[in-house]
């Protein structure tokens, strides 16, 4: 597998404080790439510098053979990747139709509204909204919202998913829904980068895992290897959730 | 359903021929509101003439320049969600250039209309560089600040008459057929403006960029993450925005015979094609021409009214208060609700 | 068919119309009851009334067998030309005035005549002195006043009397009126061999005068002309006064000659005025009320004494009588040769309008005086100090 | 060069009045981002009471300060509650048309209660005469008040229960809901206080200058630049960024005709708020 995503040295601080520091890592094309840490490690500003919405200090972010360092958000999303938020920003005066095909217009297939269209009540239907195909997003719940934020991204058809914590404020039932989405995403030929708390859910979803700590990268490789690295459960200590979600990991 | 997600992302990846353009236009050519713009606008034009009602025909002729400004003005507030409070601007310069250009250089009346137009979309161009960098309130106040600016500096300008302003003489209509027959001609060519206002609502409204706009609205930076190219598509719709209302402006202008910066520039009219919008009913095309027509029926008879003359700045005032805090969609957003069917024709 | 009813209407009027035709003559205009303008359009406004009220009391304007009552349409302008041209629109086409007097200030004067000569209305223009609109090729206006190139030629008469060498500052609102006397009055200055010490002009709403008059007192000026009218005037007036400027001779455009301006107090003193009109001239009109008579009756009915918008406001009633009269007829195009040919004297004055098709309409014959605020016995009066047959007065320097 | 002094001096004097009268206006957008376009009809109600209360009274209008205070916040809480409550977190639209719109509303009740003839309060002290240039003690008294005034908001925002609340809200609203504090009362107050400030600048305005109802528009403007030179919220930085303006002005009148300052002030108000959004003073935030 050749890498369809890859981050180099990538640094960024804030005022006085490193949030990504000499960062590299690899996504490869197909896979699965969780990403977990505590909180503050960094997670969500690797995302954000990954699509753009902040620039790097220093560092390269490379997809799909192309330099894309620097690169504003919607340059980003236009060369393929898409982005669910962890906060849900659904444009809320929009109906949920009309959200997903913001996502398939200004995507990486730049398509007509009219394909947009069909594209997007496509993809509201296989992520479990279609008869919410009119409503306003503001009127959806949080689980809705979530899918919402999911089915926008697909719409805009990216080679690349970041997820940022999907699951977070799902009930058990809904996770499980969620789980099965997400792997049908990936059979569907997209690549997710995703950043979760769940422990449960990550362990069982990712190809690989990368560990990140201040910033840093703390550890990287399969699921289990994660589970049974010392510098990690240091990293989480106290943290009891992650030794038992993972000895309950399949 | 995983399989249906796989699916469904592998028909939405399927490469589709994309539509034509010309495709796009028959497609648009067959919904009907398109149609009931260009009859609106024909009724508009004709009745004054045909009934020979000079007195309609002037209250008419404001109602339309009423209308292509917050008409506009929506593609910016309703569509983009930027609060344009200094409007006007783009109407008071169209108006300077294209008078300027029909008295001292004889240019005539509709070249120096569209080139009123076409230079001031491109100053806004410039200005969306510096200006819509700021988000909200900050962006309101600089759109004020503009205004201001070009007001005081327009004041200053001697070309244009400083403080004076430039009067045309009673020559610049003889080109038209003399002032009875060019003041016709102006009421037909501002009908027209507010007319091709309306489609050009509509046009942007039932397209991607206008899409694109609303996700702007919504929330800039989830619609940049979205792919929504958000400095292009501000600068574009801002630069767009001021085109109509500049020859407006100028047709306008060249109508009353005097132009000077205090009426150009006026912030209050500003102000009030904000208040227009927000009674028709922001982010809809027929919103503006509702709220445009009440708000000058209700501006007019208020004005000469003798009870509520000294009062009608009140009343309008707590008019727009009600419709702020209670019906913030405006007429058509309540119409809209009440007969959700009506959305299909009434855009 | 719609003619046919017409005439039918028409007739079934006449037939119960009472033998002596007593018909109503429109006269619109717009005043301005509010805004900046409303001291100065409130005295023109008064006239009109007065004038009204005497011709109506008289048994109405008598013009070829007819009577004609007069009644007045008029709104509220705000001050702003927007409404103007909104406002004389709607006189001319749905209330359907037959003659137009001007609204006050020559900007709104001369948004006023656009709409009066695109319908051709004949307009008495009352509050405007500026002269450019009188040479856009206009046929249908009439001014009264002096124009504005001459309005400060009497002051700086009075001032090569006083001190030949005086260094001048120009300092006056950004209007046209204001400005084309102040650019008149400039060239003319310098013919004279004045010295232009400053030259600034300031926006109409301004009330802070502090920079402005600190730069007078920088440029070491002895005497100050310009001013604007009465609510930037009085303000300047004031502060001049405040800050102690240093000037021997101030005149101002407009605001002192309004009675008001006497409320200033010791800032009033010795403040000049170039005026159209003084209760004191001693004209002999050819026609209508003396000016003693009128001061008197406007004094008795409004209870403030006349200044020159209220005689300029009843001369012009006065004028379009007179020309109606004379044509026997209220068809515009027959009044508006009447106007013409005018060569008449009135309470106002001399009142004659330039023909030449360049400047038709300009007003050719009035004079202005110079009157200047001075205390009497302890009370503060207006007195004419220019010209010197006309005075009442000695000039303070 | 004494020219440009007296002219700077008369910048700083007129500067800190400015200054008051933008505070009220930064106070309400930084606590609750409400953009307050009735400021200029406030201000102008604060200039209308001290005239009634001199012509009525006879007393010294310095001594109607407090009573302006007083009123000021009285009719500002009564203002929140009625137009600006509910559009509280909403589209910044909304605020501003709600707030418009009063300001229409009183700006027609003003026009139909005194017409938009020019008032004036006759107040006289004695100034200060230096080479010709003289410092009217008028505009030494009120900018004295205007500092007495920012000083004393300075101590109630930073020692008192009450101030400290508003800064809580201000800083983080769903924060300070949680803590218990009653964060619509505590906007109720502020908007009170953002009104009263408004009412008392109007008052030192009405002393130094003729005024009409329409005159606030223009303070209202000036407030605006003073708020984006000070930073949002910063009741000191509105002090500097007025007298700042008035410096600008003074500076700027000796060297070009007066009618051109507009053009700087306003040149300068967008290219501060282009470079610096949160203001040039943003960093004294109090």
């Amino acid at each position: 597998m050749s890498a369809l995503l890859e981050v180099a040295n990538l640094s960024r601080r804030f005022g006085g404080v490193h949030a990504v520091s000499d960062l590299s890592f690899t996504v490869d094309e197909g896979e699965i790439l969780g990403l977990i840490g505590p909180n503050g490690a960094g997670k969500s500003t690797l995302f954000n510098l990954i699509n753009g919405v902040i620039p790097p200090d220093a560092g390269r972010i490379v997809f799909d053979g192309v330099d894309i360092t620097g690169e504003p958000p919607y340059v980003v999303a236009r060369r393929g990747i898409a982005r669910a938020h962890q906060i849900m920003q659904p444009l809320l005066g929009l109906t949920v139709l009309e959200n997903c095909m913001v996502g398939a217009c200004f995507g990486r297939e730049n398509m007509s509204l009219a394909d947009a269209r069909a594209a997007a009540r496509e993809v509201a239907q296989s992520v479990g909204l279609g008869d919410r195909i009119d409503t306003p997003a503001g009127a959806l719940t949080t689980a809705g919202k979530k899918r919402l934020e999911m089915a926008r991204a697909l719409s805009a058809r990216p080679r690349l998913l970041l997820l940022d914590e999907v699951l977070a404020g799902l009930n058990p039932t809904e996770i499980a829904h969620m789980i099965e989405t997400i792997r049908g995403i990936r059979r569907s030929g997209i690549t997710i980068l995703m950043i979760e708390h769940v422990m449960r859910a990550i362990m069982s979803l990712s190809d690989r895992i990368v560990v990140l700590n201040l910033g840093q990268k703390l550890a990287e490789g399969r699921p289990r290897e994660i589970a049974e690295n010392p510098d990690v459960v240091k990293a989480y200590l106290g943290d009891s959730t992650l030794l038992t979600t993972v000895e309950a990991a399949p | 359903m995983n399989e249906s997600v796989s699916q469904a992302v592998a028909k939405a990846a399927a490469a589709r021929p994309r539509h034509a353009f010309g495709e796009e236009l028959l497609r648009q050519a067959r919904r009907p509101f398109p149609w009931l713009v260009v009859a609106f606008t024909l009724v508009c034009g004709l009745v004054p003439y045909l009934a020979d009602d000079v007195g309609l025909r002037e209250s008419l002729l404001l109602a339309a320049v009423y209308v292509t400004l917050a008409s506009n003005l929506n593609l910016m507030i309703g569509f983009a969600g930027y609060v344009n409070f200094g409007n006007i601007v783009f109407f008071g310069l169209g108006g300077y250039i294209g008078v300027y250009l029909a008295t001292a250089w004889h240019v005539n009346l509709v070249l120096a209309s569209l080139a009123a137009g076409i230079l001031v979309g491109f100053l806004a161009y410039l200005f969306g560089l510096g200006i819509l960098r700021l988000r909200g309130a900050f962006f309101a106040l600089a759109t004020i600040g503009v205004n201001e600016a070009i007001r005081a500096f327009v004041t200053n300008f001697e070309p244009w008459g400083g403080a004076t302003g430039i009067y045309l003489s009673m020559d610049a209509y003889e080109p038209l057929g003399g002032p009875m027959n060019g003041l016709w001609i102006c009421y037909f060519l501002l009908v027209a403006v507010m007319g091709l206002s309306l489609l050009l609502g509509y046009a942007i409204k039932t397209s991607k960029f206008g899409l694109g706009l609303l996700a702007i609205g919504q929330n800039e930076d989830a619609a940049a993450v979205l792919g929504v190219p958000t400095p292009r598509y501000k600068a574009i719709i801002y630069s767009v925005s001021g085109f109509f209302p500049a020859v407006a402006g100028s047709l306008y202008f060249f109508k009353s015979g005097i132009i000077e910066p205090t009426s150009a520039f006026d912030l209050t009219a500003s102000i009030e094609s904000i208040v227009m919008l927000m009674l028709g009913g922001a982010q809809t095309v027929t919103g503006p021409v509702i709220g445009a027509f009440l708000y000058e029926e209700l501006r007019g008879y208020l004005l000469v009214s003798q009870t509520f003359s000294h009062f009608q700045l009140v009343l309008a005032g707590a008019l727009l208060l009600i419709i702020v805090l209670f019906v913030p969609g405006g007429f058509m957003g309540w119409l809209h609700g009440r007969l959700p069917r009506l959305r299909r024709w009434l855009e | 068919m719609k003619r046919i009813l017409c005439l039918f209407a028409i007739g079934a009027l006449a037939g119960a119309a009472p033998a002596f035709a007593q018909e109503t003559l429109t006269i619109g205009f717009t005043a301005s009851q509010t805004g900046k303008l409303n001291n100065d359009s409130t005295a023109q406004l008064r006239g009109f009334e007065l004038w009204r009220d005497d011709v109506n009391a008289a048994g109405g304007i008598k013009a070829g067998g007819k009577s004609y009552k007069i009644k007045f349409v008029s709104y509220d302008d705000e001050s702003q030309g927007t409404r103007v041209q909104q406002l004389y629109t709607r006189l001319i086409t749905q209330d359907k005035a037959q003659f137009l007097f001007s609204p006050y200030s020559s900007g709104l004067v001369a948004t006023a005549a656009i709409i009066s000569e695109q319908y051709g209305k004949v307009m008495l223009c009352i509050g405007g002195a500026e002269e450019k609109t009188y040479k856009l090729g206009n046929k249908y206006l009439f001014q009264l006043y002096t124009g504005a190139g001459q309005y400060l030629a009497g002051a700086l008469d009075l001032l090569k009397q006083k001190n030949p060498k005086a260094k001048i500052a120009f300092v006056y609102e950004d209007d046209p009126f204001s400005k084309a006397v102040a650019q008149a009055t400039r060239e003319l200055a310098k013919q004279d061999g004045f010295t232009v010490a400053l030259e600034e002009s300031y926006s109409s709403g301004t009330t802070d005068f502090g920079p402005i008059i600190n730069k007078v007192v920088s440029s070491g000026a002895d005497a100050l002309l310009g001013g604007g009218h009465y609510a930037d005037g009085s303000t300047l007036a004031r502060q001049l006064h405040d800050q102690k400027a240093g000037l021997k001779w101030v005149t101002l455009l407009v605001a002192p000659d309004s009675p008001n301006f006497a409320t200033l107090g010791d800032a009033a003193v010795g403040v000049s005025v170039p005026s159209q009109w003084e209760p004191q001239v001693t004209y002999k009109p050819d026609f209508g009320p003396t000016p003693a008579e009128f001061t008197k009756h406007f004094t008795e009915r409004f209870k403030i004494a006349p200044g020159y918008h209220a005689a300029g406001g009843y001369a012009g009633g006065l004028v379009l009588q007179h020309a109606i009269e004379k044509a026997g007829s209220i068809d515009p195009q027959k009044v508006a040769e009447e106007l013409n040919k005018m060569n008449v004297t009135t309470l106002f004055g001399q009142t004659k309008f330039a023909t030449d098709p360049k400047e038709h309409g300009l007003q050719i014959a009035h004079k202005m005086v110079v009157a200047q605020w001075q205390r009497k016995d302890g009370k503060l009066v207006k007195e004419v100090v220019w010209p010197n047959e006309a005075k009442t007065a000695d000039a303070l320097y | 060069m004494i020219g440009i002094l007296a002219s700077v001096i008369d910048g700083v004097l007129v500067g800190a009045v400015y200054g008051l009268a933008a505070m009220g206006l930064t106070l309400i957008w930084g606590v609750m981002n409400v953009i307050n376009l009735s400021h200029g009809a406030i201000i102008v109600l604060g200039m209308f009471v001290v005239y009634f209360l001199t012509s009525a009274t006879g007393a010294s209008a310095y001594l109607g300060v407090p009573l302006v205070l007083a009123l000021g916040f009285a009719a500002g809480v009564v203002i929140y509650w009625i137009s600006v409550n509910r559009v509280i977190g909403q589209p910044i639209l909304m605020s501003l048309l709600a707030t418009f719109s009063l300001n229409m509303v009183i700006i027609g009740l003003g026009t139909a209660a005194w017409t938009t003839s020019p008032y004036n309060v006759p107040v006289s002290l004695p100034g200060i005469s230096v080479r010709g240039y003289t410092f009217t003690g008028t505009h030494i008294m009120a900018a004295l008040i205007a500092v007495v005034i920012a000083a004393a908001l300075y101590l109630f925002l930073r020692y008192t229960r009450p101030g400290k609340a508003i800064r809580a809200v201000a800083s983080n609203r769903d924060a300070a809901e949680l803590n218990g504090i009653p964060t619509r009362q505590v906007l109720s107050m502020a908007f009170g206080l953002g009104v009263a400030l408004a009412c008392v600048s109007g008052a030192l305005i009405a002393t130094l200058f003729p005024f009409t109802v329409l005159s606030g528009g223009s303070y209202q403007l000036k407030s605006f630049v003073v708020t984006v030179l000070g930073g949002l919220g910063n009741p000191a930085g509105a002090l500097m960024g007025g007298i700042a303006l008035g410096v600008v002005e003074g500076l700027a009148t000796p060297f070009t005709p007066v009618s051109w300052t507009p053009i700087i002030e306003f040149g300068l108000f967008v290219i501060t708020l282009i470079a610096f959004p949160r203001g040039i003073f943003a960093f004294s935030r109090a």
